[in-house]
């Protein structure tokens, strides 16, 4: 497979509802060091709802992103549910109307994400969020010039090394930005996040 | 968990149940939906529409405002947690009479981000809007960084500025305008003797000793400045309000009115004798109290604790504040 | 002992301090007295004087509700302790118009005894007293030993129906019947989920499993019918709603006012929850709420738990159930 | 001395007021076993209160005995204050205006004072009550045939076998009743405070 169908896009969600779902307590702890603990659930009730909503009835991928990110605002209770809103918003703009995905529209879709997200809450790299897993792994995608299972194989793990990046990172955002220097030496919740959305996608591929 | 509930995932829903069984006549779901409620009664035609959202857990805050001379919409998110862009966006649609809608909310995170795609969507529509977000509590961020602060009971001082404008027909520039200048004059700052629990988290937001209070609290178990060992009533109250007044500086002859909140735990004698406390502070430095609020008006659930809000006088804002409001949770009728 | 007080023993003295410094044109001190509180608006010449006395710690309960409408005068005790027989009799001489003085008090041995000292001695100086004691709590004696039931916040209707009465100009034997008949149709029962600590004492009023609640609590802690395993909150409303309408049964077509009391510590949200559950119960049974009060009207300080009042409605009582009431405490002007 | 007089009796009330401080826990424990535990510094309180109060400025023992119980009852927190006031007042009205008091005086007072609580709470004996150990002691001291001290030697005594008696009896009254059946087994606080004021009167006649 080299392109995504809007078939396979719905199938990777369902992939990342149930990855959500598996790493509900580990979000949990993570976002419990310095935020409110709710992260687990947030994500897993946020993704579940993807799959069960009228989303699923859609024939367009650009329509199909936007009212999945609806749908994950709705049902997630955090913050970071209306961060990923904004960002399916923004990179379903980007993508406009398309019928198929390659690496570089994956790539540009998050990258479309990560600036919508900036523009609006007026967060940037470095500052420990979920940006700093999503951003380096949309790079990896857009200059990417390998087969698109090796391609999300590469993303996946700029994806994870951004992550691992944050735990020396100062939390600027959000709720943890209240324990300033006390962040430092804990890895990022939302990062994670990021992470595993790549993680999912790459291992629905890797069955395909 | 020491809590008179049903099941933890209903108690939002459930509670707006028993305030619309109980106030069908002033409270209504827009198109049945639990997370939108807007009034009732008659809106005068072509007011300006005061409108806000918030999670739940905070009663009288936000719903409870909404009513004649205060809130005209408010969205409804879970306990703690705002409510999505979709449901304010629905909320603002339902509340527009024409003359545009402000939506006046507390400055944190999930808020600001929904009522932000909310006005997106709302412009799409070509509904008017415009956003004010209140920032009151000076122990959250330094007065340089005041617009990072984040809201806590002073919400109610600018509901009721703005919907007093609002109801005298004002329009959305001067509304606003306003606002803006009662929000300039407002400082609030609490302190928390015990967490709450959040239904579904089934745990205590933070921890706390025994002998201990968080001073600077935020309404959803936010740090504080800094966790002290337990003072006096008296000494609270000056611990506060000297950080309010190096903030905001009170000089002889100045008008305030203040508002001394309960977060749901501490029993109104208590916020009596805070008040006591402060009506001397203030009379040493010859400020005049003009109007006074001391009960429940933005809570956290059981949270043992109480904060100060001050308000600095004007005629104009006088005017707006003496205006009458009446909701189910609110009024001053007997002030 | 998480409050935020000064000296315990200053807890009621300064507490009244703080309500006479925030409502200065309302109440005021009978010479100067704190545990002598009466009316400083304008009363009516003439008029019958309701007055009560008892402890403090159950704020609104007892002083909130001198004002307009309700109370005349209120003698205050320490924390859940009867004000001396000779403070009570200063009081109803002070609130006396020469029309008769009603002490209408709450069932509790100490402020019988005091009441019924104080009506001699009001006596030895012509003072025409009657008194009227409430029992509203049908957990504290079978309905055969009606007359040893305690009050609790069924207190409020009675001071409401007897306020309105005397308001109305009705003489003493008058506004006594319509008392008298209000409380025969009134019945009220709580549960507590958690103690209170009284200032002095510094220790809880009694002690309960985390997982326990006390049915049928009194407000200073007196036990109830039993402790059971925690329930939710809409088991828990038709427990007290059985145990209530098993004792004044109510009938289709029946109407009541509805009171959902919170002790203190109990978040505003569960007392909704709790309202939306007796709002089902009554409609199962066909019977229509006239009126209805959720909030905390009868406290015991920081006490987890909530209470529920049912007034069995005819025409007459809706007529003094309706009439304006203004305390600095209580209205009903959004209501 | 065989007759008391007003001295004599002021400095009784100051003798009661040290007996109750000194027995300030005591009360309190026996309190907290079917009350609120308030007992002791109730006691403590009212009888502090006798002693500061104007009722020492008094020139006659029935002002002296009513102002007293005044001050009791404004001091004493709690029932027994109020049940105590009641008495005293009673007990006073029975003496009416009298210079001396001799055993037989004393014990009408204590019998004057009992029914004046009877009358007013509509309590009776062995309802486990203050009453229980006053009423035997007011009567020994009517019947006695001996002089002062012997006739309060006797009166105490009787008041402290009234005051064991009620370890059998099931409480009626006050916050007690609440414990019905399980109130048996306990001394009552109200009958040890009547106990102690006969060993307080006791003790002071002893000492002169
Ligand atoms: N402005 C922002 N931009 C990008 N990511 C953010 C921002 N604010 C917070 N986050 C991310 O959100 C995560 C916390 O999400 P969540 O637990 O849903 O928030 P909360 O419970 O505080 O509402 C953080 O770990 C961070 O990665
Ligand atoms: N009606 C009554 N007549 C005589 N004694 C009474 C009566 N009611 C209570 N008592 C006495 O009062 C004692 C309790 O007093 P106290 O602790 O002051 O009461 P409370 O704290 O309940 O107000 C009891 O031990 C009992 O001896
Ligand atoms: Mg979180
Ligand atoms: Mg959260
Ligand atoms: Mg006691
Ligand atoms: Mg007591």
């Amino acid at each position: 497979m080299d392109k995504l169908k809007l078939q396979n896009i719905k199938e990777i969600f369902a992939k990342i509802s149930s990855t959500m779902d598996d790493n509900k307590d580990l979000l949990v702890e993570l976002d419990s060091k310095a935020g409110d603990g709710d992260l687990g659930i947030s994500m897993s009730a946020g993704f579940r709802a993807v799959i069960n909503s009228d989303a699923m009835e859609k024939n367009n991928i650009r329509k199909f992103l936007m009212s999945a990110g609806m749908a994950v605002n709705e049902a997630s209770p955090s913050s970071l549910g209306t961060i990923i809103f904004i960002g399916m918003i923004g990179g379903a703009k980007r993508l406009g109307d398309i019928e198929e995905i390659d690496a570089r529209d994956a790539g540009n879709f998050f990258l479309g994400s990560a600036e919508a997200v900036m523009e609006k809450t007026g967060s940037k790299p470095s500052e420990k969020t979920i940006l700093d897993s999503i951003i380096p792994a949309a790079q990896s995608l857009i200059n990417s010039e390998k087969d698109l299972l090796e391609s999300f194989a590469d993303a996946y793990e700029a994806a994870r090394q951004g992550m691992l990046a944050t735990k020396e990172m100062k939390a600027v955002h959000g709720r943890a930005a209240y324990y300033q220097e006390k962040s430092i030496g804990f890895q990022d919740g939302g990062a994670t996040v990021g992470m595993l959305i790549f993680e999912s996608i790459y291992k629905y591929l890797q069955n395909q | 968990m020491k809590k008179i509930i049903n099941a933890p995932e209903d108690f939002s829903s459930e509670t707006v149940e028993g305030i619309l069984y109980a106030h069908p006549d002033r409270l209504k779901a827009l198109d049945g939906d639990l997370q939108i409620l807007v009034r009732a009664d008659d809106v005068k035609k072509g007011k300006v529409s005061i409108v806000t959202g918030g999670g739940s857990g905070h009663l009288p805050v936000f719903l409870g405002y909404v009513g004649k001379g205060m809130l005209d919409g408010c969205a409804v998110g879970n306990v703690f947690a705002s409510p999505s862009a979709n449901k304010m966006f629905k909320m603002i649609k339902g509340c527009d009479n024409g003359a545009g809608v402000l939506c006046l909310y507390g400055n944190y995170g999930g808020d600001n981000m929904n009522f932000d795609m909310a006005c997106e969507l709302s412009d799409m529509e070509d509904i008017k809007t415009m956003q004010i977000r209140v920032s009151d509590d000076v122990a959250s961020a330094t007065l340089q960084e005041k617009k990072k602060r984040r809201a806590v009971a002073g919400l109610v001082y600018a509901w009721k500025i703005a919907g007093a404008a609002a109801d005298m027909m004002l329009p959305i520039e001067e509304v606003a305008e306003i606002t803006r200048h009662a929000l300039e004059n407002l400082r609030s700052m609490g302190v928390a003797l015990t967490p709450c629990i959040v239904p579904m988290a089934g745990k205590p937001t933070f921890s706390i000793g025994d002998d201990e209070m968080e001073v600077g609290m935020g309404i959803h178990g936010e740090p504080g400045i800094e966790v002290r060992k337990k003072m006096t009533a008296n000494e609270t109250v000056r611990v506060l309000m000297d950080k309010i007044t190096e903030d905001m500086p009170l000089f002889a002859g100045n008008e305030v009115a203040v508002m001394v909140n309960g977060l749901g735990g501490t029993p109104l004698e208590e916020l009596y004798i805070c008040y006591r406390e402060v009506f001397d502070y203030l009379a040493r430095i010859g400020v005049v109290i003009y109007s006074k609020y001391i009960g429940e008006f933005a809570t956290s659930m059981e949270m043992a604790g109480m904060s100060i809000s001050i308000l600095k006088m004007d005629d104009r804002l006088k005017m707006f504040l003496d205006y009458e409001a009446n909701t189910p949770f609110f009024t001053n009728a007997n002030r």
